[in-house]
């Protein structure tokens, strides 16, 4: 198979690039390992507090829905269920369906394969009922099944508060938030909000032991205050999330280790094009970030691959780059715990030199 | 500062490892090891880790890998488990006309005492009852079996740090002299370090340790891919060329080559034609999912066959670099012990000398 | 910790094995793993990669930048074979048998 | 059960036993809207195992579908008829293996 521009991920961020390219003009192709496109977002029925001036207000489904449609409504070829399984030695991807694997030349290559939920280490981690908090979501939001009756969760942070939010509306009860941070270390409107709810927060305290007949039914607690035994039958991992690099890897492409963007990810210039040439890294593959800042570095990538497959000219390309850079600093200054300058901080300027020479 | 050893071993692969645990069961010398990595990070980390003789050829150099294979049970009691396994050696073919040649390649290998059987399609699927039936025959072997490689280098390693070795790791040589006939060898992390004699066992990179004493080691650097699925219940008994099956389930299948320097890559394209390989031998790997690929440096002599020996003209200086070094690690550490503490071996090696390739260029025919 | 708690889930390597293969100077992910399977099994590191270099930084006492990731390998989820396998013709995988039979006409 | 909209509903089992899901479920989601949460269990310790990222990396959730060992069952659909075994399969040979 043969294309302009390949894209695997079908998220938030692969299907704004999608978009943007097939409008532009490009050829495109769209390779997601799910049954549907739409990635995480697809299931947050929270509204999402980061999009751009120019977007309504809407619930991540809703946002992602309207995506969805507009992705149909062009000539994009999608290929879902299917994953990239490697690289051939002349850089083609090998994809595969479950029955077989082929290639797919592509002149253009975007990763939009997103971020994973971290784990997190106690005894007990294993056992069924211990879930990321993004499991728990889906299951909810896509499965319609409940996972669990009451439940704890591990790690308080803005995805916490979302997800509680959905637990209470679904009846399912939360017996606990631990939090291994000490409660200064906390924003208080973090705190004020799961008070409102009337959830206990258990600061500088971590899971002991989860206890059940092969499967979490109680947990041991290690609290400021000593020891307490609570019962749950589910456990939520809220431990943050870490870009998805393996195929940028693959593709030799260079990483660097980066706290704030979640850990390592791929080095790039500022079109998002990493140290590969055309091979461009986008969304939370290329540093966590807020809905906002998924869209805005999709379309900073979607930019400069129009510029390289000739349909864009050079002055358009600055103008806009200039303009969709200067947003994605305000949205995550704003709404990311990005600081802006850690972006620029891994901003490699061979690469720079590279795509700009 | 420097460091004074009486032996210095460069590189603690599996040949390297081995010749200072060997070294180190004499008790007499001071030795050290340095790698620029830790174990295991280069080839024999990643190979199939066949203890294979069969049809080694030419035949002599059958005869050294049956040597080695023959110490191989013991090994266990000396270092511990290694997870040895005398399995049964079988190298098939599928067409029939290929007989001859296996029946030429038994009558050779029974003149220097290995046992090679030419089995009949039935004979081999009574052995091997989930092999392909399009398999005409193969060669067999009771010799042959195969060994955990990362069990087989540690432990080589625990049992000479255990005899007073000792192991600088993530230490590239950076330089190696010759003074008042000692050796000083410059190290990238830990300074110098002196000795009376040094060992040249760096595998995949002997060649560069060459270049620093001046001389040419010619090697080169072939690449194999590996295939490994999820552990499957145990089916094949024997260790066939190409696939076998590991003590826990997974089955390593592959036997590619490829020369592209000191690239690691795999390549999908490789993975591909060995899945088909996978299949063509046994036909019910179908559903068993692959769980990943690695690729290993292998380190082929120019001529394929083991440099083993003094170095000429450098006193003191020793080189073992050999493909196989799974295979003849045992051999290797006894003979290169044997001629760093007695400088006389119980097995000639002069068909291995580095001198061979000398001879070879000066037009002296060597077999 | 508990030093007992797992931290490779599928092949389930424990926080004292890890530490246990850091002590003969292991220094990063892939030494640990070639020594104690963690990483090895099907998820290929994905959910221990950063459990495991968190062990190793903490052991080792340095931030986990200078912990070595595992080295990322195909295929990027597990595959069956017959879905990997191809028709077309095999170039660079060789057999054994013919290898030997070539050294046999050799000599 | 969370509220839903009427929905087609498939049948198939577990271990023998029949049961039912909503069309377009998982089969981890079936299986737990089912109150099945030990999908396996562990290869060495044999310890039980259960959804744990749902979205196809962590591999703790394999299932046997219809006699194919292995199966991801968060990122395959149930399927009207489905024969599911839980993912007990692997073999009890457990050393360390070979191979990088």
């Amino acid at each position: 198979m043969e294309t302009d521009v390949l894209i695997v991920g079908g998220g938030p961020a692969g299907l704004t690039a999608a978009c943007r390219l097939a409008e532009g003009g490009a050829k495109v192709v769209l390779v997601d390992e799910g049954f549907e496109l739409g990635g995480h977002m697809h299931h947050q029925s929270a509204v999402v507090r980061s999009l751009p001036d120019s977007y309504e207000t809407m619930t991540g489904t809703e946002f992602i829905e309207q995506l969805i449609g507009r992705v149909n409504a062009l000539e994009i070829r999608q290929l879902l269920s299917h994953s990239v399984v490697g690289v051939y030695q002349n850089g083609d991807l090998g994809v595969t369906d479950g029955n077989r694997t082929f290639p797919i030349s592509a002149g253009q290559v975007i990763l939009a394969t997103g971020a994973a939920e971290d784990a997190a280490l106690f005894p007990g981690w294993t056992f069924p009922g211990v879930m990321t908090l993004g499991a728990a979501q889906l299951l909810i939001n896509r499965e319609r099944v409940r996972p669990g009756n009451t439940a704890l969760i591990v790690g308080l942070n803005q995805f916490t508060l979302e997800v509680a939010d959905l637990f209470s509306k679904e009846n399912v009860s939360i017996a606990g938030i631990i939090e291994e941070r000490d409660r200064s270390a906390v924003p208080e409107e973090w705190i004020a909000r799961i008070h409102e709810e009337r959830i206990p927060v258990y600061f500088s305290s971590r899971i002991q032991a989860v206890l059940g007949n092969g499967e979490v039914e109680k947990a041991i607690i290690q609290t400021s205050g000593g020891e307490k035994v609570m019962e749950a039958d589910m456990i939520c991992i809220s431990n943050g999330m870490s870009p998805i690099t393996d195929l940028a890897e693959l593709l030799t492409c260079e990483l660097t280790y980066n706290e704030s963007l979640g850990g390592q990810v791929p080095i790039y210039n500022e079109g998002f094009e990493t140290t590969v040439p055309s091979v461009f890294v986008i969304g939370n593959a290329a540093g966590v970030t807020c809905a906002g800042g998924l869209l805005l570095t999709a379309e900073i990538a979607a930019n400069q691959v129009l510029k390289n497959l000739s349909l864009r000219t050079r002055e358009e390309y600055l103008t806009r780059n200039q303009s969709l850079w200067e947003e994605l600093r305000k949205t995550e200054n704003q709404h990311s715990g990005i600081v802006h300058e850690e972006r620029a901080g891994i901003i490699n300027e061979s690469v720079q030199e590279n795509a700009y020479g | 500062m420097s460091r004074q050893y009486d032996v210095v071993v460069i590189g603690s692969g599996v040949v390297g490892s081995s010749i200072a645990y060997h070294l180190s069961e004499r008790k007499t010398k001071k030795v050290a090891v340095i790698d620029k990595g830790f174990i295991l990070t280069g080839t024999s980390g990643s190979t199939q880790a066949w203890v294979w003789v069969h049809n080694k050829t030419p035949s002599w150099y059958g005869e050294l890998s049956m040597y080695s294979a023959e110490l191989y049970p013991t090994l266990k009691k000396r270092i511990g488990d290694v997870e040895y396994k005398r399995t049964g050696g079988i190298a098939p073919f599928f067409d029939e006309k290929d007989r001859e040649h296996a029946l030429r390649l038994a009558e050779m290998q029974e003149k220097v005492g290995i046992d090679v059987k030419v089995l009949t399609r039935e004979e081999l699927l009574e052995k091997e009852p989930f092999l392909s039936e399009k398999a005409a025959g193969a060669t067999y072997s009771d010799i042959d079996g195969n060994v955990n490689p990362f069990r087989l280098v540690e432990l080589y390693t625990k049992a000479a740090k255990k005899n007073g070795v000792d192991f600088s790791f993530y230490n590239p040589v950076t330089e190696i002299r010759r003074d008042k006939g000692y050796y000083q060898i410059r190290t990238e992390k830990e300074g110098v370090f002196t000795a009376k004699q040094i060992v040249l066992a760096g595998g995949v990179w002997t060649g560069e340790l060459g270049r620093m004493l001046d001389i040419t080691i010619p090697v080169k650097q072939v690449r194999g891919q590996i295939l490994v699925t999820e552990p499957l219940e145990p089916f094949i008994q024997t260790t066939i060329a190409g696939v076998r099956q590991a003590e826990n389930g997974e089955v390593l299948i592959g036997y590619s080559k490829e020369e592209v320097g000191y690239n690691r890559q795999t390549t999908l394209d490789v993975m591909q034609e060995t899945a088909g390989m996978a299949l063509d031998y046994f036909p019910v790997l179908a559903e068993a999912n692959v769980v990943r690929c690695f690729s290993g440096v292998r380190v082929i002599p120019k001529d394929g066959l083991p440099i083993l020996g003094q170095i000429p003209g450098m006193e003191n200086a020793y080189v073992a670099v050999t493909h196989s070094g799974v295979t003849l690690s045992p051999l290797i550490g006894t003979l290169m012990t044997e001629l760093v503490m007695d400088r006389e071996t119980s097995l000639d090696l002069s068909k291995m000398s580095l001198s061979r390739f000398e001879r070879s260029a000066a037009g002296e025919l060597i077999v | 910790m508990d030093k007992s708690v797992i931290v490779c889930k599928c092949e389930e390597v424990n926080i004292d094995e890890i530490e246990t293969a850091l002590k003969t100077g292991a220094r990063h992910f892939d030494d640990v793993k070639r020594l104690t399977r963690c990483g090895m099994g099907p998820c290929q590191s994905k959910l221990c990669g950063g459990l495991v270099r968190r062990v190793i930084s903490e052991y080792r006492n340095v931030s986990i930048s200078e912990v070595e990731p595992p080295k990322k390998r195909m295929p990027i989820s597990m595959i069956r074979l017959k879905a990997l396998a191809t028709d077309k013709e095999a170039t660079k995988v060789i057999s054994v048998f013919k290898e030997s039979v070539s050294g046999v006409s050799r000599s | 059960m969370v509220s839903v909209q009427p929905q087609a509903y498939v049948s198939f089992s577990f271990n023998g036993t029949e049961m039912r899901a909503l069309k377009g479920q998982t089969i981890a989601a079936a299986l737990l809207a089912n109150g099945i949460r030990k999908l396996g269990v562990s290869r060495k310790l044999r310890q039980p195992r259960g959804i744990f990222c749902h979205t196809g990396r962590c591999c703790s959730c394999f299932v046997t579908v219809d006699g194919i060992d292995h199966v991801l069952s968060c990122m395959k659909r149930i399927e009207e008829g489905m024969k599911i075994e839980p993912g007990t399969s692997d073999p009890v040979v457990w050393r360390s293996g070979d191979g990088d």
